[in-house]
């Protein structure tokens, strides 16, 4: 039962870190329906800014933080202004922005194996990891509990800014159209800039909280995989599926691990999404809008 | 003479809303029918469910005497029925020949192997059956344009281009959506041409959707009027054109 | 004059390149020192370093570069064993001499068939012996019975580590409470694990991986805290696991190769120091490249050739040839017999020599 | 021709054919797949694994490779390939994933995540030559004619297509399972060709290299596939001793194919078409 | 008109997608309170005149000025400044509902309660959208997409108003009402540029009309006169019904 406990706690603690870069993957895709693999990058980006900035030029925690979040903002909007505008403005299919950010993250991953080099590098713990325990012997860390706070504040915040505002109504409109998006008055270059400044910051944010649970070097947007992966299963462009996806893959990856095999545990997470895909394509809270012919 | 379609007590449903309502109509075999009603009566939905594009709620749908409820679209043009659609849907990939081309080839056979090799019958059958689509173009006037890909034609073109793809299926029922939409009065005239003179040539049994009046009631002599789903009259053009439900739902009170 | 080519197999970059970076650092400090001294017999020596990512793909890709395009002599690297593993067919059959850094496990100089690999030679331990270190020091020093192992099922080195450990830790009379695995190079989270480990009620938990996840495993077992677990970790000791694991690793056990306060290496940690102006990091893999460079000029030197196939014959033959770190005669399956095991402690924020052991 | 080139232009030659199959599936039907390495893999392992422990001549066991992948891709379509544009891309990622993850753990067979090591090189030049040709001249009839009309109908309009009569999930099927079938041959040529391999060596890097080989010829064109995969593989086995650009300049490459020419290098059309074009706009001339 | 100041104003406008040619000069002006209709044969450039005027395609050449000032070169600041498309081909947002659509017509617009006034006169216009309200606009038929088009550019009520072929597929007595409307509305004081395949009406609803031939314009003048014109007659008017 203890055990059963912990690997709960575990799975959602996981999940929550899902969670922080899922909502950033439904976000770009809500607007601009393609999975933003460089998102990867920008968390990395986030990652070394908040690191340097601490270590070499010693700012403290607050500033690097603060530092870190505009860094890769800007990081994200100079990537969707230089690369994915100039397709988007010569073909819809979306499958080509898809190469391209993988393509990006494997640039701006590369980018720092040449110049920060394959030295792991730690974030001092600005985050507290220090175990807390909750029931008996389950434990948690600090850590876990914050990540989980920050993403449901991101996440209440953008639901209510995309629901509540015009501008993200103007955000859906867009989502489908960007030409006609225009002609009703939008803006749609700087309403793309704005979705993926707030995308690159979220992914900052994401990338801190990932050097300090495990540790920073430039293979560490791979974990964005699994994101991706939840934010499919809630359903992307669906911010709330983006959170429920990501505690459900955080669960199935630790309870697989925990009385399946942890050899399992991938196997898992990909036949979950090939599963879901099947029985309903649009994700657990994805809507379906047919085709009409 | 039998019905080539007969419609019986059709209903369809999207969520709420009642699409088609006990629809029940026939078409006789070597007729063109028009099918009018204000817009969202459920005439394209018609098509949809004969075409088995949509499932059926409730009712029977019977093609030369045999059932063809719950139908998979593609098994439509084995029972001889082709149609074209109200928003176009070429291929706008492949040239305008081979649109045709593509729906003219079920005709003609080869193997496998010989598709892999180009031997054997290869050949023969591909320029038999680029000339028949080559045929068909010239039927709608589109020769000249065979080797330009489709989607770079004229609004109007490419609904002729529909209607020689339509064709070149050689179906004994046709179903046009909105042939004229687009179109300058002109242009309808010429469509009202083409037309008629498809339906003698093939020996075609022909229902179209139309809203321009100037072509469904010069040529249809058989015409259906839907409203909110269900058929509100059925006749000939001129009782059509006077039908005070008619007018008052769809044509507006003075009709010329 | 002739030249003599060497080609060198290190990971530069990806999750190994601490590792990578210090072996070709000491390599070219070997040659360097050769080709000052007139090379060997007159020969000066060429190194030729290629980069594997840490991947057998990449490995294979270089090492075919190496024999096609380059035409080496021999090759040193790499620093696993799985990497010799995959890359051992190539140079057998382009019979071309290639010696393992750290590659412990048996398989990199033995086939399928348990054959001696004539073209593949270690300069290192293997892991049976190993392993029997790794138990004995668990059982027979600390005085620990209820071990868990959680190992990397993607190295040929963990597994065969692990298996090895087990039987040996069974005849010293301890019990393998858990017995856990994860996927090197991809798994990141290893809480599922340690959770399982900590149910078992293990009192020391054994790590025969590669250095990230062993630190990633380290930091995370104290996190969920499991205060009182004591670590025994195989050679894949590396001084960039305190910078992911900081504190959690004080007080944890290595079993290795060498020690960094070897007398005998003295002089060796001053002349990189000198030369890149940086402390020799990763002194083991910086020992063992260093020596196999030394030891690959002896048998150039002994086969009086830039011949591949006498360069491996000379190999073969090695007899109580002094090295830097130790003496080594080769066994008939291409290790060096009774090489020292050295136990190292992590205190104060380094790796330090703890003591010898010799297990029965 | 020294070694060392002979070996790129073999590797060029399979990862052709791997091409012209993921071409066929994407630039003619309209499946994006992000999941292509998964049918490399199986090839590849099964020749290995025939080889390796089964004795069998390479000849046999390369084309049981090609049928194994083609029999996945055909179980594989049969659910999945109803799903249309992104969410079958997503999917193929899913699907690919989880048959390297079973590569991976079905360690009695495939020796899990650590690979097989000492297959035999018997993918020489004119082996891969050979396989190319022929594979290219079935790859050129088949999309001439009936079957690529299909397909392209299938691509570019699903309901029109069945409205032809085109049992659209069908042809999407055939399409996968061919194209299954030519990345398994390549695949069983790639193990002749590097003599180990690992699941590793077939993730989500590898299937994005695949369709972006294809996107970069132009989708809806063979020799532009073709084409692309020449650039490609050249590019990036040039830098390969600068390892550490090597990557960085990979991932530039993809970027830089998609902003400039989304529409790739030969666009729709084959070379075959272009020179005859040009050849007579010579001829007016003249 | 003379002497007055057109509020819209076109000056050698030249539009080309690749090497076609699509606009080669052309000039038209739309004065204050007019509704001007545009009419030619397919292809003779009226959607792109009207696409130039948005900035929704790139101007090649020649001005484009409203109330004297330059128009910008982008659609969303042509929106600003007073002119709004309802485009060809209905282009509705298809995931979203009716009342989504029609919201984001009023996207320019800051006066929360007169847009909801002009929602109540759009449903009041088109009842069956009010009906539709919450229907994802992509499952409307064909004639209900249209309508809610012409509604969503009418919610931002703009001083112009650009209407590329609104009667298209429409039944005839929605497009009576919609001619109604519009002079109503026009009568309301919005200017209104109209292209119509169905010249006749649309002749017989404005008040002066500009031919187009494959981007010139060869005719111009007062509705009145260019209906009773044989040549346009013959060739734009048809003989049919209407
Ligand atoms: N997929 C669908 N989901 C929901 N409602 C639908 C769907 N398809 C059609 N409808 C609704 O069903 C009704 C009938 O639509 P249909 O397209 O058949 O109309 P129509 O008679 O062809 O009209 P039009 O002349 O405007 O094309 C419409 O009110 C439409 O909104
Ligand atoms: N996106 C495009 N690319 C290339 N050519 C185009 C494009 N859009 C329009 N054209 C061409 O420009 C010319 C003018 O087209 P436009 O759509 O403006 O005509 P139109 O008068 O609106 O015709 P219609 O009555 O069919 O709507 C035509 O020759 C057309 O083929
Ligand atoms: C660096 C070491 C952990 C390498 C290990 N001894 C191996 O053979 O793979
Ligand atoms: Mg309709
Ligand atoms: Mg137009």
């Amino acid at each position: 039962m203890a055990t059963l406990i912990q690997q709960i706690i575990n799975g959602l603690s996981l999940g929550s870190i899902y969670a922080l870069i899922a909502v950033g993957y439904s976000l770009v895709y809500s607007i601009l329906m393609f999975s933003n693999f460089a998102h990867g990058g920008f968390l990395i980006i986030g990652g070394y800014l908040c690191y340097f900035a601490l270590n070499s030029a010693g700012f403290n925690i607050w500033v690097a933080g603060f530092g870190a979040l505009i860094g890769a903002g800007f990081a994200a909007v100079a990537t969707e202004r230089l690369t994915y505008k100039p397709i988007r403005e010569r073909t819809s299919v979306t499958l080509y922005l898809l190469i391209a950010s993988m393509g990006m993250n494997i640039v701006i991953e590369n980018i720092f194996v040449i110049v920060a080099g394959g030295r792991f590098r730690a974030l001092p713990p600005v985050i507290p990891t220090t175990p807390v325990h909750l029931f008996g012997n389950a434990t948690t860390s600090a850590l876990d509990l914050i990540s989980l706070v920050t993403a449901f504040v991101f996440l209440g915040g953008l639901q209510l800014f995309l629901t509540k505002t015009k501008w993200g109504l103007a955000i859906r409109a867009a989502a489908c159209d960007l030409r006609v998006a225009g002609l009703m008055g939008v803006n749609t270059s700087k309403l793309i800039s704005i979705v993926f400044f707030v995308a690159g910051l979220l992914a900052a944010v994401g990338g801190i909280f990932l050097s300090v649970r495990y540790t920073l070097y430039p293979q560490l947007g791979m974990i964005t995989i699994k994101a991706f992966v939840a934010a499919v299963i809630g359903g992307l462009g669906s911010l709330p599926g983006a959170v429920v996806g990501s505690l459900i893959l955080g669960l199935a990856e630790m309870l697989t691990a925990g009385f399946l095999s942890s050899q399992l545990r991938d196997l898992v997470v990909f036949s979950l999404l090939v599963i879901t895909l099947i029985v309903r394509p649009t994700g657990l809270f994805g809507k379906d809008v047919k085709e009409k012919v | 003479m039998t019905a080539i379609l007969e419609l019986d007590n059709l209903n369809k449903f999207f969520g709420g809303v009642h699409a088609v309502r006990d629809v029940s109509f026939s078409l006789e075999k070597g007729e063109l029918a028009g099918l009018i009603g204000p817009n969202g009566a459920g005439k394209t939905t018609i098509f949809n469910l004969i075409t088995g594009v949509y499932p059926l709620d409730s009712g029977h749908i019977v093609s030369n005497g045999k059932e063809i409820n719950g139908l998979r679209t593609c098994d439509a043009v084995g029972l001889g029925i082709a149609r074209t659609f109200q928003n176009l849907r070429l291929f706008k990939g492949s040239t305008v020949l081979e649109n045709v081309m593509t729906a003219g080839q079920r005709h003609h056979r080869y193997s496998f192997l010989e598709a892999a090799t180009h031997l054997g019958r290869w050949k023969k059958t591909e320029k038999t059956i680029r000339d028949e689509a080559m045929e068909y173009l010239e039927k709608v006037n589109l020769a000249k344009d065979a080797d330009r890909m489709a989607g770079t034609l004229p609004y109007g073109h490419q609904r002729r281009l529909e209607i020689a793809r339509a064709l070149a299926l050689r179906p004994e029922l046709l179903l046009l959506d909105e042939p004229a939409a687009g179109m300058n009065p002109e242009e309808v005239q010429a469509l009202n041409g083409l037309i008629v003179g498809i339906h003698k040539e093939f020996d075609l049994t022909i229902l179209v959707i139309e809203h321009h009046m100037e072509l469904v009631m010069e040529i249809c002599p058989h015409v259906v009027c839907l409203n909110f789903g269900a058929v509100i009259a059925e006749g000939p053009p001129e009782e059509i054109q006077g039908n005070p439900e008619v007018l008052k739902a769809y044509l507006g009170e003075e009709v010329e | 004059e002739e030249t003599v080519k060497i080609g060198y197999l290190a990971a530069l970059t990806g999750d190994w390149a601490a590792y990578g970076q210090t072996e070709k650092n000491t390599a070219q400090l070997a040659v360097d020192e050769i080709n000052a001294k007139g090379g060997i017999d007159g020969r000066k020596v060429e190194l030729v370093v290629y980069d594997f990512r840490g991947r057998q793909e990449d490995a294979v890709n270089a090492v075919r570069r190496l024999l096609e395009e380059d035409k080496v002599s021999a090759i040193v690297g790499a620093n696993a064993s799985g990497i010799n593993i995959a890359t051992a067919a190539l140079v057998n059959r382009a019979e071309v001499p290639q010696i393992g850094t750290v590659s412990t496990n048996p398989m990199v100089t033995v086939d399928r068939k348990g054959k001696v690999r004539p073209y593949s030679f270690r300069i290192c331990f293997t892991d049976p012996y190993q392993g029997k270190l790794i138990a004995w020091f668990a059982a027979k020093e600390l005085g620990k019975t209820k071990a868990a192992v959680l190992y990397d099922i993607a190295s040929d080195y963990a597994q065969g580590l692990r298996e090895f450990f087990i039987k040996s830790f069974e005849e010293y009379g301890g019990e393998t409470v858990a017995d856990e695995a994860f996927k090197g190079a991809q798994d990141v989270d290893f809480r599922a694990q340690l959770t399982k480990i900590r149910e078992a009620g293990a009192d020391v938990l054994v790590l025969p991986n590669m250095g990230k996840e062993m630190a990633l495993i380290m930091k995370q077992a104290r996190e969920l805290g499991m205060d009182d677990l004591v670590f025994v970790g195989g050679d894949g000791y590396a001084e960039f696991m305190w910078e992911i694991a900081g504190k959690s690793m004080e007080n944890s056990y290595w079993i290795n190769h060498v020690s960094p306060s070897d007398p005998n290496m003295a002089k060796f940690f001053e002349d990189y120091e000198a030369k890149y102006n940086d402390e020799c990091k990763e002194f083991v893999n910086g020992i063992l490249g260093y020596d196999a460079m030394y030891w690959l000029f002896d048998a150039i030197d002994r086969a009086d050739s830039t011949d591949s196939v006498k360069i491996a014959q000379a190999l073969a033959d090695t007899k109580d040839l002094q090295l830097h770190h130790a003496t080594i005669t080769m066994d008939e399956f291409h290790n060096p017999l009774n090489k020292d095991g050295i136990v190292l402690i992590a205190k104060d924020g380094k790796g330090q020599f703890f003591k010898k052991i010799k297990p029965e | 021709m020294s070694a060392y080139a002979e070996g790129i232009f073999i590797l060029l030659l399979i990862n052709a054919i791997a091409a012209m199959g993921v071409s066929l599936l994407t630039g003619f039907t309209g499946i994006f797949t992000l999941g292509h390495a998964a049918y490399l893999a199986l090839g590849s392992y099964t020749t290995a694994i025939l080889t390796l422990d089964y004795g069998i001549a390479w000849l046999p066991a390369v084309l049981a490779g090609g049928i194994v992948a083609m029999v996945v891709g055909y179980l594989i379509g049969l659910p999945t390939l109803k799903l249309m544009g992104d969410y079958y891309a997503i999917a193929s990622i899913g699907l690919a994933e989880s048959i390297r993850l079973i590569l991976e753990n079905w360690q009695s067979l495939t020796n899990g995540a650590r690979g097989l090591a000492g297959i035999d090189t018997f993918t020489t030049l004119p082996v891969a030559l050979s396989f190319f040709i022929v594979m290219a001249i079935v790859a050129f009839c088949l999309i001439n004619g009936r079957f690529g009309r299909s397909l392209k109908a299938c691509r570019d309009d699903h309901v029109a297509a069945a409205l032809l009569g085109f049992d659209v999930a069908k042809i999407r099927v055939a399409s996968l399972s061919i194209s299954a079938l030519y990345c398994g041959l390549a695949g069983g040529l790639y193990a002749g060709f590097i003599s180990f391999i690992q699941p590793m060596m077939f993730d989500m890097l590898k299937s994005t290299e695949m369709t972006a080989v294809v996107v970069f010829g132009g989708l809806g064109s063979m020799s532009g596939c073709i084409l692309g995969t020449t650039v490609i593989t050249m590019v990036t086995e040039l830098f390969r001793p600068i390892s550490q650009y090597r990557m960085l300049i990979y991932g530039l490459v993809l970027v830089l194919v998609m902003v400039l020419r989304p529409e790739g290098m030969m666009g729709q059309h084959e070379i075959g078409g272009l020179l005859k074009r040009l050849f007579r706009r010579g001829g007016d001339r003249s | 008109m003379d002497g007055k100041k057109p509020l819209l104003s076109v000056r050698g406008l030249e539009v080309s997608y690749g090497a076609i040619k699509a606009l080669l000069g052309v000039d038209l002006d739309v004065y204050e309170g007019e509704i001007v209709s545009v009419i030619g044969a397919n292809g003779a450039g009226k959607s792109t005149l009207m696409n130039a005027i948005m900035g929704d395609v790139a101007r090649q050449a020649g001005e484009v000025s409203l109330d004297g000032k330059p128009l910008s070169s982008k659609s969303f600041q042509v929106v600003h400044q007073g002119v709004s498309l309802s485009p060809e081909g209905r282009k509705v947002f298809a995931p979203l509902t009716v009342e989504e659509n029609l919201m984001m017509g009023a996207f320019p617009r800051q006066d929360r309660l007169e847009i909801h006034r002009t929602l109540a006169h759009v449903f009041e216009l088109f009842p069956r959208l009010e009906e539709r309200r919450q229907q994802y606009a992509g499952t409307l038929s064909g004639g209900e997409q249209q309508m809610l088009a012409i509604g969503r550019a009418l919610m931002s009520t703009p001083r112009v108003l650009l209407l590329d072929e609104p009667s298209l597929g429409l039944a005839p007595i929605v497009i009576k009402d919609i001619f109604k409307e519009l002079k109503t509305i026009n009568e309301g004081g919005m200017t209104i540029l109209l292209v119509e395949q169905n010249a006749r009406q649309a002749l017989m609803l404005s008040h002066r009309a500009y031919v187009l031939q494959t981007g010139r314009v060869i005719m111009e003048g007062p509705s009145k006169e260019l209906l009773a014109n044989p040549e346009v007659e013959a060739a734009y008017l048809g003989t049919g019904h209407h």
